[in-house]
Formats: C-alpha cells, structure tokens, sequence
C-alpha cells in the first residue's frame, strides 16, 4: 500500500536514538512511512521548522518558543520521551570546584550564586527556579546567566566563572570523574516526574492527518522499546548493545571513531517514555512556570500546547 | 561647423570667471586665445565644448560635422587626463570603441595617429612610465583619432620640447589644410598663436572679458616663422594687463 | 548630425550626471510606503503572523520595553559596549593596518596572520572567549573589537596601497620626515577609504552586538533580541532589530557628517 | 649639514619607503614560531588545557576527521555554500553599489534602507530566515548571501564617490555612451577599492558559515565547529576553526592574486 | 653647493634612458637642460634630487648650504604635485612645518612667496578650484617658501602666459642675484635657457647622452632679451636629434 512520506527532525544525540533505531530498523516503513530523518544543531530551529512545515515530527526539551509557537496555531505537542523519575539515575546539580571549595555543599547554599543557562526560558531556568522555590529562596536571589551552549557552560563550570549547573548524568559523571566539577544533588529532588522532552507536530498534523500521526507514534514507540530493552535495561546482551551502538554512531559522535564514540554514547543513554506516555501535570507546571516570568503570553493555554488524544497522559 | 557665443557668462561660487563673451568661430578658423594665467581661457573652452553649461548668454553649433568626423567638438586637455589602467594604445583606442569601425580599421587609426606623434615604440607603455612630454603626445593622438570637426586644444605644446612642439604644430597645419577644421587654440605662447591663427583674442585678467580680436588674412601656408611686429604688440596689450593686475593686487 | 545644411543648435551639455544631487524627501516616502504595505499585509492575512508580526504589535512591544524603562537599560548597555568596542578596534586597526602598509616587514608577517584570523567566526570562538576573558564586559567588548579590527587593517593597507606615490615622491624631496609624510600625505590621501570603511565596521560591530550579548548578558539590546528569538516572540524580535538599526543609521548619518566635514576637497 | 667646507658627499637618496617589498620568508618564520610557542606552551602547562588543547590534539582531531572521511564531505559543503553565497552576494552588491553610485534618485531611496539593514544581525534573524526560506541549502546560501551584499554595496558606492571626476569630464568630450563610461572609467577606478573589500566580504562570508550552518546542516565546517563547540570540544573546533582560516587564507590568495593581475597599472 | 655627476646611467626595464652622463653643476651657476621629448631631463633632475638612485655612476654634492635654507635641493614638479585636500596656503605650509618656525616668522614667508607668485588672493582655494597655470605658479610659490640652496626646476613656466612666465623669469634671475642658488633648469623655450643659464646642456634622445654643453658668459643681468644666434645655434642641434629620431623610427 501506498507509502506516506515524513520528515523527522532530530538532534544528534543519544536521546534521539529512537528515531535512528526506528529508521535503521525499519519501523517507519513497517508503518507505511517513507521517513527522512533531518538533523539539526539545535532545538529552536527544529521546533520552527516544523511550524513553518519543513519539517513534520520533532522531539524537543519544551521551552518558551514552543509554546509560543503553539498559541500562534502552529504546533502541538503529541507525546512524551524524556522523563525526571524519583530513584532513577536522572539529572545533577554541578557546582565549580571554586564554589565548592568556598562551601557550596548542598543546593540550599545556591542562594546568592550564579547558575549557568542556555538561554532564558530554556529547561536549565525551568530547573533553576524550581531548585530555589524548594529550598525557599526566591530564583531572583540566584543570578541566572545565559552562556547559549552546553560547551560554553561547561567552560565556565570548570574556570569557576559560574557556580552552579544542572545536567544530564553522564555529563555530570564524567565533570565529577575528571575533577572538572562537584555533583551536589539529583534535579529529581526538587521536580515530580519531570517531563523534559516531548514529541510534537505540526498543528496540522495533529487535527487533519491523525492516521499519519499515529502511525508515527508507533513506530517511534517501537524505537523507544527497542532502546529501553537493550540500552537500559540490558534485557538482550552485549552484543545487541553492540549493535545498538554502531547504530546510533552512524548519528551521534559520528566525527569520533567508533572506539571513542561508544563509551559516550553508553554513558549517555537515559530512559524513554513507553510508548510516548506524557507526564501532563509536569507540561502544565511548566506552563504556568512560563507564564509566571512572562516569558509566554499570559492567555496561553494548555489546551493550545497539548492534544491529548494520540498518548497516554498522566 | 561654426560656434556662436553671445554673451556668455560664468561664476564659480562668487568668483566671476567670465564675463559677456561675445565670440564667432567661423568654420575651418583657428582662433587662437591668449591671456594671463587664470583669466578663465580653460573655462571658455569647457564651455564651448559643453562639459560646463554657461550661467547666462548660449553657445551655439551651426552646420553638420563632415562625413567621416567621429565626435564633432573634440578636447585636448591641459591635464593629459589619461587613463591610467590604460596603456598608451589602450587610451587612444577608448575614444574609437564606441563607434562601429572595423577591428582592423580602428587599428589603422591608432597606429597612424601613434606614427604622427612619434609614440610607435611606446604603445604598451603604462601612462606613469611616460615623460610629461610624452603624456601630452598621447592627448593629441586620441584627439586626432576621432578625425574633428572642431578641436579644443588647452595649451596642447605646452608640455613639449620646442622640436616636437614645431612638428606637432606643423603638422597640425598639415591637417588643417588637408580637412579644414575649425579650431579653438588656447596657448601662451604668443608667436605659436601667431602662427596658426587666424584670429587672435586676448582676453583680459579676471573677470575675463575680451579685450582684442586681431584678424591676421595672410594664409597660413604663407606665414613667416616669426611676426616681430604682431608678437610686439599682442605682448604689449598683454603686459598692459599684467601691470594693470598688479596694480590692483598692491592697492587692494 | 541631420542632414540640413544650416541647422543653428544650441551645444549641448555633456557634463552631467556622475554628480551627486540631494533628493532628501525620497527615503521618508519609501519608509511609509514599506510601512503601508508591512501593515496592509498582515492585517489581510497576506502575510502570516508566523512570518511577520503586525506593525501594531511591534509598537506594543515598543511601548512595553518603553513603560518598564528597559528601553534605557538595554540601549544604554549596548552602546556602552558598542563605542568602547568599535572605538578600541578602529584604533588598533587602524595603527595595524598602517604599519602593514608602511612596513614591509610587518606586512610580510602581519598581513597572511590577518588573512587567517579574520575568517574565524567569533560566535565559534565563544567558548574560548569566556575561558580567555571571562564572563563579564570583557568578553562582550573584546568581540566586537576583533570584529572591527580585522576588516579595519584591510580596509586601511588597501587604502595605502592606493595612495598616490607622485604624492610622496614630493614630500620626500622636500626633507618631509617620514612621520610627517605619513601623517600629512598617506593619511589624508587613505581617509575617504578609511571612512567608507567605518560604515562598515559600525555595522559590523551592531551585528556582533547580538553575539557579545550571548554571554550572560542580563541587558542589552542583543540580549534582548537574541531572547526574543529564542522564544519565538518574533514581535520583540522585531523590535530589537527595529533598534539596531536605528542605531546603525546614526552611526551611518554621524560618518556621512564627518565625511563632510573631513573630505569637502572632493568635487562631488 | 656639517660646518667644513669642502666635503665631498654624495647626494642621498629619499626616495626609499612606502614603496613594497616581498619578504616571503617572513610569514612561514611567524608561523612556526607561533607553533612552537603553543606547543612548549601546552606541554609544560604554562597554557592550560582549558585554554588551548595541544597541537598534538588538533592534530589528531584533524587525522579523525581524515579517516572517517568528513573532512572532504565537510569542507566540500561548505564550499559550496560559500562560493554560491559570495558569489551572488558581490554580484547583486556591485550592482546595487554601482546604482546608488550613479544614480542620485536611487542614492536617496537605497542608500538609507541599505544603512537600515546592514546592522540587523543575521544571526537573531534565524528564526526567520527558517520561515522565510525553509531549513534546505536556501536559507544557508542567502545568509552568507545577505552577509555579503551589505558590505559589498557600500563599498561600491564608496569607490564611485572617490572617482576622479575629471577622467569622467573626458570621457564626456569624446561622447563616449554613459555605458562606456561606467564600464571603461568609473568600474576601473572604482577596482582597486572593490578588490580590497573582497578580502573583507570572503572574510564575513567564512564567518557567516557557521551561522548558516546553524539550521540543519549535516555535513559542513560550519556544523561541525557547532557541535565540537555545543561539546567543548575544544581540539575539534580548533581543528575546525583551523580549516576556516585556511579557506580565508586561500580566498586571500586569490584576491592578491587577482590584484596583481587586474591592478598591474599601479606603481607599487 | 655643487654637484658633480660621474658617468650615471639609469635604466627602466630594458629601455635604458640615461647613458653615461658626466657633468659639473658649480656653486651658484644655473644650468639649463634642453632636449627632445622623452630624452630622459626629468629622469635626470629626479637622480641629481635622490629621488631615484642611479643604475651606475655617482652624483655628489658639494659644500654647505647657506644659513636659513630650510632643504637644500629643492624641487618643482613637472605635474605640480600639489596635494588635493590642503588649499594653496597649506600646501606651501607643508613644508615648512617641519622646521621649528615661530608660526609669525612662517606666516611671513607663506605671504611672501605668495605674493612673488601673484596667489595672495587665492591663498584659501582648493588646487581643485585653481587654473593649470595657477597651480604651476602654487609649486613655485611652495619651492621659494623653503629658501633653496639648489633649485632643481623641471618646466617650471611651462603652463604659464608669456607675461606671468615673464615676471616670474624676473623674479628668478632677482632672486639669484640677491642669493646666488645653484640650480639645474629644464625647460623646453630656448630663449628662456638663453636668458638664464650659465650653461646650456643639449641633451640627445633616448639613450639621453650630452650632445654638448654650451657656456654663456654674459652675466645674466646684462643679458638681452633675445639672442637669436645663440637660439639658432641651439635650435640646429636639437633639430639634428629629432631628425635622427625621425629617421630611425622609419628605418625601424
Ligand atoms: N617609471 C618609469 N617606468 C618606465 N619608464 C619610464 C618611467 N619614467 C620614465 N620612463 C621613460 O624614461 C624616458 C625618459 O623619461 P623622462 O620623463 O625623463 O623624459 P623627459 O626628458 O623629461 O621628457 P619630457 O620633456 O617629455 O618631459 C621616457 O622614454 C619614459 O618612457
Ligand atoms: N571648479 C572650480 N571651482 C572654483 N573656481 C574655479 C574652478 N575652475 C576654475 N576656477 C577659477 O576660475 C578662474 C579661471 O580658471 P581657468 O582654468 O579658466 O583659467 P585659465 O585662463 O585657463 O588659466 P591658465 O592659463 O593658468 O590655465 C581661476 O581663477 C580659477 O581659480
Ligand atoms: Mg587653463
Ligand atoms: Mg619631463
């Protein structure tokens, strides 16, 4: 039967890797999918390719130009991956060696300090203000600084000019392995069930072609399974690691030879939603953190942001 | 062709530079201008020549250029102003390329034009590896290049030994009485404008008005290298102006 | 060239054009009527709000950034840095590019190190910069400098190889020092260059300001774009750009002042 | 000026200086003086390697990118991208700089719209750019397409501006067409100027490629300075950053290269 | 001071343009130079000024200049060289700036000098707004401004009317009585290099050599108008030249 073409914009990272696997695999085919997949440098330009159609199903951390995005009619979110969960290995607090050696032990001495962001209204804020609000000092008490890239944060973490960063583990592992920088504390402490990163789609998409979405969905379901099975949870052996792993270095890492690569792309490996289930309590949290700081229009609504009808939500 | 001036006048800023000149240029006349340095012989001539439209008064053109005439009021400039990117060659083919001659026509034009004014040797040269001398050479050439109907020349022997200067000038003679060209000559060299001139109009210090025009009717062909008499007493309405200028110059 | 034999014709006049006449009144018309098209445009629905915002919502932004007195704030920030920046750069451009295209020497070492640094994108250089310079105005300075300064040197060396040598030949046979030769003759005969450069450069530096203000700026004009841009709020985004460039058309307005002023020798 | 006499010496020669000598020894000599310094430096620690990665390292990084054979997928696409841009960029920005230079009613409509525009920083209009022109080559070429035009514009019409005026008037007494005279007077006098700013817009181009390559770009130099930057990694964008420098100090080449050719009237 | 030239020769690419040249300048003689177009005069007085070096050979100068010579070999430049951005009084200013001048003592010189050329009234005016003859007048004003002890002249009058060239002629020969300059004159007007040389170098063309040098005893202040033996005499040799030159250019 016929097959429906897709673009699938991804980053080159690990947690992409279930779009790779599902197009290496052939899920999206078994689908009726003709998918290609477009890598981009960075989130931003992906959620706004898909606004302006170029490009059709994105997963991305959800950030201000999302939901601005969405309350113009553009774009919908559709589903979950990324996922904060209580005792699994998830997301670190880093402080500098410099800040540590001048007493910052635990988050409650963040106060007064500086924290290292993307850029304002990116996961690293949301994460920020939601570390302050815990430990009961207000998030204008520590001073945020936008430095654009994880490279240019973790430059300023480890020459003390900032003091304090949250990250995903393996890059937090290997700054604490290195002596770069100190783990204080788990994001998980401070965030419930945090949703970090989610599927999306194009408005259109997500009302007038419900049967491509969903057949995307499955596939991309399946790539999550697959990566779980194998990467976390390790139910399939080394050699299936292996596998998995050369499969992923075809996209992530790819300017390293796959020696080096694979150690990285091991480490970085974190959980995926099952089957793209969404933590919807952690998406309206977050919108209603945005709307706080004034960084979406006050009117934006959930119902803009989120079509509930293709995943699980909770 | 023939150019008619009536009253014509300029300024540059509040400088009055010419003031009602009244001037004919019969066809196939040389007129010879002579007067003191900055009176406003250069300007006249741009003028005439319509790179500079006059304040007041109109400078008119009567008569079709012959057949043959590329551009009909052709300029020598006091400048040289050559090309610099353009190879002595080069300068004197720009002025030919705008008109539909053949490749070996045009090539015919430049090489005897470069014969006439002994460049031959230096056709590839770059204007800054030539001598002042050479540079005013190459200005006449292009001039000649476009076969003139009325030329324009500001001081064209000015820059040349007196040999060259005797040829250059007896060639043009040569020209003259072969095309019969109408010329406006602006020297300071006054046995030079005797020479070659049919009229004479010395002009008086700024603002420049017309002081004299003196006709001289023997032919050209016929001329004796010197006219004592004539040189003596252009130089002294000349001298009249000088003296009078400096007068001025000392009292205010 | 008719054919009649006594056609009586004024001369015409040949030298016009190539000659520079003011017509002030033609950018303010083509201003509105861009504007008149900008708003019909999106108010019909022409052009999407995804691709522009409305005219009335950039002005809200206007008005906000106005009411909340970060206008101030942001403009006063940026130009700090701009004129500290653009100032250091041509400064040192300028003194380099001479003595690239006075010395020999240095133009044989300095110029092929000019060649390879000037095309290093400074956005690339980012994380560099903050481990060099930290995080402060440093930093935001020093990009903007090195972006005025490369295009600076090229600009002036191209200049001085332009000069005139006649020129210098003069002053030399009048004993003139090398210092005033250079000064009184290269200088001068360089400046129309050198100021058409610093339309460039002022340019430059507005354009990197967004660059310099990626790093932990908490106010300027390109924090504020850049956060604008980072959240899709394409009315702010608007608005931002809306300043840089009237900023670039001061700078333009203040060197097409000093090009009056410092080059009324030329017959324009 | 001694008191004696009658001394006998002879007349000094003042025409020296400004005048240009190769010295191709010189930059090959900085070079690897520069090279020895970052190495002794890295190695004993002087320089720390949050500073600097060692050549060593660049070297390698350099030697990966060999193997999995990304070098010439990168360097190709980028090049590609770049010749594209720059090219249309000077092409539309000479002909854009001759108008508003010959031109004064276009003068008085372009030239404030190009003094608007040229400050508005390229990379704030990503977001944009992607709505404008999609996420495919498009978007990329008209970036260092737009980067390049600006500077180019201005700098044409700053070259016009500085015509001798009097080349012009003769032309004009030969009657030779505007055509000509724009062609055979104003365009090669305006040369010299309009080389010396390609060496500029190559610059801004190589610059620019970074950002183009912002959007979803898979293979480029532009890409992969990103990525290794997002990472600091910081032997990788050396390596990267290195072979941006090298591109500038080929298109510098050329440029000479092509000034010795086109400019070979100049007495330098 | 004097200069002594021992056997100089330049070459520009492969067109050799001085030969050999060997030749004595005395304290406080003016020697003129005359010949054909391209011979190789300016190139002469460009290597006895060291603005270029000469191939072979040696130019030596000789003696101290005298007291308040601001630049002891001073020159005037066949295309003026006068720099477009300073008016006329700047332009002379240039090179007095140099000089530790009160600005009183400097100002006094730039009148003076501008009086002697008749441009007090233009002393504010860009070279641009100036005649060619006005400019000329401007780079001799500037040469007096530095009180030279050697005047090194090429076609110093050349742009200039008969009666200015004439006044200005005057004022030389006035100001070489009063200060006895030494001086090297290129000019291409005969007569002029009869009025005021000492000593009359013709050249030969290209390869420019000596032809002969011509002594004029006569002091320079009984000196008539016109001497139109002499200007026979050297009007013959270089006719000789051009005829030769002409001869060449059709046998090769
Ligand atoms: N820079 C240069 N490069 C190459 N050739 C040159 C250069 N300068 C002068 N020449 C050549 O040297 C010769 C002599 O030039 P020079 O200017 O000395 O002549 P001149 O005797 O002053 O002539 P004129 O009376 O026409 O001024 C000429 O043939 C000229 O072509
Ligand atoms: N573009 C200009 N702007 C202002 N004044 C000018 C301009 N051109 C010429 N003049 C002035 O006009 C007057 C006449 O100049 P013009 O060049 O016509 O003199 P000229 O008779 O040719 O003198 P010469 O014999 O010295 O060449 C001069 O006083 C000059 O200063
Ligand atoms: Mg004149
Ligand atoms: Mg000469």
């Amino acid at each position: 039967f016929a097959q429906d073409s897709i673009n699938v914009g991804v980053l080159r990272f690990t947690s992409h890797s279930a779009a790779f696997i599902a197009y290496e695999k052939g899920y999206f085919k078994e689908a009726g999918l003709t998918a290609k997949l477009v890598p981009f440098q960075a989130a931003a330009p992906m959620a706004i390719a898909i606004a302006s159609g170029d490009i059709d199903y994105g997963v991305t951390a959800i950030s201000g130009a999302l939901v601005n995005l969405a309350e113009k009619g553009a774009i919908r979110i559709i589903g979950g991956a990324l996922t904060e969960e209580k005792g699994v290995d998830g997301q670190k607090i880093l402080v500098s060696n410099k800040a540590y050696a001048s007493g910052v032990r635990k988050a409650s001495d963040l106060k007064g300090r500086s924290f290292g962001l993307t850029q304002t209204g990116s996961s690293f804020h949301y994460m920020a203000s939601q570390i302050a609000k815990k430990e009961g000092f207000s998030s204008k008490e520590i001073s945020l600084k936008p430095l654009q890239k994880v490279g240019v944060i973790i430059g300023a973490l480890k020459s003390g000019q900032i003091d304090a960063w949250s990250i995903v583990p393996h890059i937090a592992k290997a700054l604490h392995k290195s002596g770069g920088a100190k783990i204080i504390g788990n994001v998980a402490d401070y965030i419930d069930g945090y949703q970090i990163t989610t599927i999306f789609t194009s408005k259109n998409n997500a009302t007038n072609k419900r049967a491509l979405t969903k057949n995307f969905l499955a596939a991309y379901s399946k790539g999550i399974k697959e990566f779980n099975d194998v990467m976390i949870d390790k139910k399939r052996g080394a050699s299936a690691i292996e596998s998995t792993t050369r499969l992923i270095h075809k996209y992530v890492y790819t300017s390293r030879p796959y020696k080096k690569a694979a150690g990285s792309i091991q480490a970085g490996s974190m959980r995926l939603q099952p089957d793209g289930r969404l933590n919807l309590t952690s998406v309206k949290h977050q919108l209603d953190w945005f709307k706080a700081e004034k960084l979406v229009p006050a009117s934006a609504s959930i119902k803009n942001l989120v079509d509930t009808s293709y995943v699980k939500t909770y | 062709m023939e150019l008619v001036l009536k009253k014509v006048s300029k300024t540059y800023g509040d400088l009055l530079v010419l003031n009602e000149i009244n001037l004919n240029i019969n066809e196939g006349q040389i007129v010879c201008i002579v007067g003191p340095s900055g009176c406003g012989k250069s300007t006249l001539l741009r003028l005439i020549g319509g790179l500079e439209s006059p304040d007041t008064g109109s400078i008119e053109a009567r008569g079709t250029p012959p057949p043959g005439c590329l551009n009909p009021l052709t300029y020598i400039f006091q400048d040289f102003s050559l090309l610099p990117w353009r190879t002595v060659e080069e300068n004197i083919s720009l002025v030919l390329e705008d008109h539909s001659l053949s490749a070996i026509n045009r090539n015919e034009i430049i090489e005897s034009v470069l014969q006439r004014t002994k460049l031959t040797e230096f056709s590839d040269r770059w204007p800054r590896e030539l001598s002042g001398g050479m540079k005013q050479r190459v200005g006449i050439a292009r001039a000649l290049a476009v076969n003139p109907s009325v030329l324009l020349m500001d001081e064209p022997l000015s820059a040349l030994d007196s040999q060259t200067s005797e040829i250059l000038l007896n060639d043009l003679i040569e020209l003259w009485k072969k095309q019969n060209f109408t010329s406006v000559y602006i020297t300071h060299n006054l046995s030079e404008a005797i020479r070659i001139g049919h009229k004479v109009v010395v002009m008086s210090r700024r603002p420049g008005e017309i002081r004299e025009i003196v006709n001289i009717d023997t032919d050209i062909a016929d001329r004796k290298i010197r006219n004592i008499e004539l040189e003596e007493h252009l130089w002294n309405l000349l001298k009249d102006e000088a003296i009078a200028a400096e007068r001025e110059l000392e009292n205010g | 060239m008719g054919k009649k034999k006594y056609d009586y014709k004024p001369v015409p006049f040949r030298g016009s054009g190539f000659q520079f006449k003011n017509n002030y009144w033609i950018s303010p018309v083509v201003f509105i009527i861009f504007l008149i098209l900008w708003h019909v445009g999106t108010t019909i629905g022409f052009i999407s709000n995804l691709v522009l915002p409305k005219p009335a919502e950039v002005l809200i932004a206007f008005h906000d950034l106005y009411v909340t007195g970060d206008l101030y704030l942001h403009v006063g920030a940026s130009l700090k840095r701009l004129i500290l920046g653009w100032t250091l750069g041509t400064f040192f451009g300028i003194i380099l590019g001479f003595s690239i295209g006075l010395f020999s020497l240095v133009r044989a070492g300095l110029a092929p190190i000019v060649a390879a640094i000037f095309p290093v994108p400074k956005i690339a250089l980012l994380p560099l910069f903050i481990i060099w310079f930290g995080i402060g105005e440093l930093s935001k300075v020093n990009i903007i400098l090195f972006g005025t300064l490369f295009p600076t040197i090229i600009a002036v060396y191209g200049a001085i190889d332009n000069v005139d040598r006649s020129l210098i030949r003069m002053g030399q046979s009048f004993n003139l020092s090398w210092f005033s030769i250079t000064r009184k003759i290269v200088f001068p005969a360089s400046l129309p260059a050198i100021l058409s450069n610093f339309r460039i450069t002022a340019a430059i530096a507005i354009i990197l300001i967004v660059a310099a203000e990626l790093i932990a700026a908490e106010k300027g004009i390109g924090a504020y774009v850049q956060m604008a841009g980072s959240l899709f709020a394409i009315d702010r985004l608007l608005a931002g750009i809306i300043i840089l460039s009237c900023l670039g058309l001061i700078a333009n307005w203040l060197i097409g002042f000093a090009e009056k002023k410092l080059l009324k020798w030329r017959n324009l």
